[in-house]
């Protein structure tokens, strides 16, 4: 199953939830914060978020800036 | 000495903010922000790049240091208003530095988009910090918008160049009702010295930090500078004169009286014009 | 941090010297110098003026502060070098600071006066540091002729008008091998802060500290920021940039592609000049 | 030398612009305008005052200098452009400077209604020259709006203050194609001088030259410091440099050759810092 | 307008001086001379080299301009002296300019040898012209000892800085009575503007003209430039302030009266600090 | 009858026109701009517009401005 | 007798000693220099030291200074 | 017969006159000056001065200069 994440075409298992993408990807789920097709997701959200065929998906942190 | 910057109901003792970004490693990045004892460190949001380091940012920022997230990335207020939210749901808490840049080579801010994500943020609750060019009347409208303090930048960011915008900046001092925090394009602790003197809130200062020899050294020196700075404007800084005036006693010299017109004072008489 | 300006074999940690002119009483003066932690303190000296309050200026320097005598008044090398005596047989110590003085508006000294005096002062013993306008090439002969450390000025004694010479400081501290100490003139604590940033040993401040509203917390102050300065020296100092320099990271940006001729580059090309 | 700045058509030879306010009296300015040889003046509009005098300030231009009406004491868009259309039926042509001020104190220009008077403006013909505050961001939508050139403060109008934009105005000039012509503030001829060298394409200056004690000898000693500015300007100006570079021949010096270790080399090496 | 300077009977209308160093060939100097309409230029001398072009730099002033040679080379008084005279027996006359360099990097003057030469050099009856680091005490017995005019440098030869040392440049201004001539570090016409505007006498240049891209048109903006400077400074050049001062009048606005507590003044009243 | 001339009321005789409320101001016709009721007014008309009560009317003039 | 003090002619008790000079102006021994007829005099022959006609007398102290 | 010339040894004729030197080195003879031995030769008498074994000469002429 194709979808976007962060902006590139990626391949994944089907049905994939958000929890078990960020594990697969070797994140840490407590240091990330995920929009699913421009709606950003609770936490609590995730392992109930199943991904679809061309789901846009944005996984971002934090880091140093000014 | 009792003297604090209240922002949202937070009291700043220490008004050198300092940005976390250019930092050689975390390591050093959370030394100096210890040393300089900075209450609040800008951090910014990127897409996650698993080939980089695991090391999750937020755990080097003291436990006393506020975090503010900046919109570095966002081209207009939407992605600056997205930044934002995305930053809340990560539990980085609501204070944000608004920038909002579509100029590559100076990263000027653009103050029409940033005034539209302060109007946005400023409503869903954020304590909002917009950085921008100095402009009197666009920091009037930010200040209308609900934005708790103003940013105007006192040089490029990461030019090093100093306070080039000190003028403007002294009139906004004066004019606008909120702390004015200069941020960007400050070199030496004496330029973040100058600006608290002319009545700035605080600062904000990375660059000259991060990549100087010893940022950890260099922190300390800026903390030191703008402290030194906030005292001087707290003790009455004595204007500049266009003449000399001693600071020793002008009488009691131990000096033999001359006979006159061979003194000092006809001498230097003759060279003046008529 | 181990960083001592060794002169004379004493080693003085505080770069800020305190002259102890214009205050209005002893007891601020006092309070200042122990606030400051001043090292070194200037004194001047007079005919006795039975009038005047009886109180010893010497009561009033603290223990661990070294006094340095100034010959104002002197208006040749002469009569500094009579100063300087007198000073001595007062128990005062053999630290003297040459300043002879003919103009009288300006108050700015007489380089070739001041030579003599150096030499004259240096080979009975004293320790001595001419005040005297930026000279490179004079700066040399006071080198030679055994001045410890050299004072130019920043601008007229008194002036506030901070390091208007800031060009032939910089060449001296890279050219004269002794201590090079900004003497008169700063009126801000960012002005001594940048002369310390180029290297300068030490500066010197009175009038600027004496006269303002509050002079305990404006000697903290200056204190503070000719500490901030020493240590941007000794952290290595950034270089000013013509451009701009981002801070926070320049990729990972969250944003959609947008497709090409439309984005940011192209916009901007189209205001650039052919 | 054929260099003449073009605008909407006009071929302008004199890049010295000349407001006409502040002048003692309507003969004075017409001599300044002269004597400055000026082909661009600015003029205001303002309800008529019976008790005033009669005559017409378009009797006192001369005819080869082209009137700019200005929309001093618009506090909007709105009402800048009901000054702009009034002027077109006022026969005064269609080049407008649009002043749009909020700000009672620093007279500082309201950029956000500028432009929308610059997009009103612009689209029924007229010749728009928007006066702002420096800022890259909103020049370029002056720009896309369809401005003819950009007039942006060199510090606040009528303050002498000279160019404490620099740096800004140095981005404009590099990255806008249109016309940078530095408006208010400038207070002598040596400041509309840098104006030019910068790359500034004209300067507009007025209260400098109507309040000076001989204005009309002002107004030309600006129009040539201009001219010069611009000749340097297109001359290719050397940058400079820290070290000294002689201007004599370093060889063939008529001097005996000094046996080693005595000469001057070694002797300034040996005051040189290890 | 009448306005010379005059210096020893003669009178000068220019008072852009030109060095002829560093010009790639003496035709473009000539002409330089001659756009520029110079009245006095500075000459070298230098031991033959036959290996050199043949050109006798003498047929390439034009006859109206004087010649004034330079002591370039000289170390010490006597050097200098020995250059004046061997100057004078090659028939070119008896106007001096006294360089007497010991530092090669800055090449700064030596102020002390400097007046050891005009004290010689005067008795002889040269006109002498001392080149020297701005000290008002020195420049007292330059006059004393017989100078013509002074020549302090605004920074190191060469260098094209500007001028670094305009405090002391109008100390002197105020308090010499000769002719103040800034020699020196002159980079832009910008920048002899200045210094005409602050009362000097006039200018040396050579470097910022010899090596620009054009030689001819930058003679010519410096010379326009010091012109325009010479005429601000007899005009009455009106002083800075701090605040806005309209140039337009500030009555008869064209606007509708707005009900209080609605316009602009209470708006900026609200952001006033309390 | 009462009509607002730049700003003041001001009382006019009936059914004036503009080019007599200019020369009644003792001003030139040539060097002034009339707006009528916020329209501005091209000068051939002037002599066909009539005032009525409670007009609004700016006459603007150019003078020296920077 | 009259000797010069600190610039001044004053009339002092014949073969007055610097100690007792110094006393009969209230002046405190220890803060004071004193230099008679050019020559600093250490503090130790004050008390020799006495005063004759015409004598240059200079009393001087520390005050404050830049 | 050795002299210094500008600060190097040259071999020269014996009694070679100053006009001759200045011919020999392809010099102009108006636009130098002569110094011989530390004193500088009026024009009119370089053909009457005769050089010795060791003199020192400076033959110097203008450059550009600042």
């Amino acid at each position: 199953m194709l979808i976007n994440i962060n902006g590139k075409p990626e391949e994944v298992e089907i049905k994939l939830n958000l929890v078990e993408l960020i594990l697969a990807k070797g994140l840490s789920v407590e240091r990330v914060v995920i929009e699913h097709n421009l709606r950003i997701v609770p936490k609590e959200e995730w392992i109930d978020t199943r991904l679809q065929e061309n789901d846009k998906v944005e996984i971002v942190s934090f880091v140093g800036g000014g | 000495m009792e003297d604090f910057l209240e922002i949202a109901g937070k009291k700043i003792g220490n008004r050198l903010f300092i940005g976390t970004g250019k930092f050689s490693s975390y390591a050093i990045m959370k030394r100096a922000l210890e040393v300089a004892k900075a209450e609040v460190a800008t951090v910014a949001l990127r897409r996650v790049d698993a080939s980089l380091k695991a090391e999750n940012i937020m755990d080097y920022i003291p436990q006393e240091c506020k975090v503010m997230i900046n919109t570095s990335g966002a081209r207009d207020a939407d992605e600056a208003v997205r930044i934002a939210r995305l930053a809340k749901a990560g539990q980085a808490g609501n204070w944000i530095k608004i920038e909002v840049i579509r100029d590559n080579k100076y990263l000027l801010p653009d103050n029409i988009e940033t005034l539209k994500a302060v109007e946005v943020l400023a409503k869903e609750g954020f304590v909002v910090f917009p950085y921008m060019s100095p402009d009197l009347s666009i920091a009037r409208r930010m200040a209308d918008a609900g934005a708790s303090a103003i940013m105007p930048l006192g040089s490029p960011i990461g030019s090093n160049r100093g306070i080039k915008t000190r003028e403007f900046i002294e009139i906004m001092v004066n004019e606008i009702n909120l702390p004015i925090i200069v941020d960007a394009g400050l070199g030496k602790p004496s330029e973040a010295c100058e600006c608290m003197e002319i009545g700035c809130a605080a600062v904000l200062v990375n660059t000259a930090i991060a990549v100087s020899e010893d940022p950890v050294k260099m922190a300390k020196a800026f903390s030191q500078a703008v402290y030194a700075g906030r005292l001087a404007y707290l003790s009455g800084i004595p204007t500049a004169g266009k003449f000399a005036s001693a600071s020793s006693p002008l009488t009691g010299f131990l000096r033999e009286d001359k006979p006159q017109g061979d003194g000092l004072a006809s001498d230097s008489q003759s060279h003046k014009k008529s």
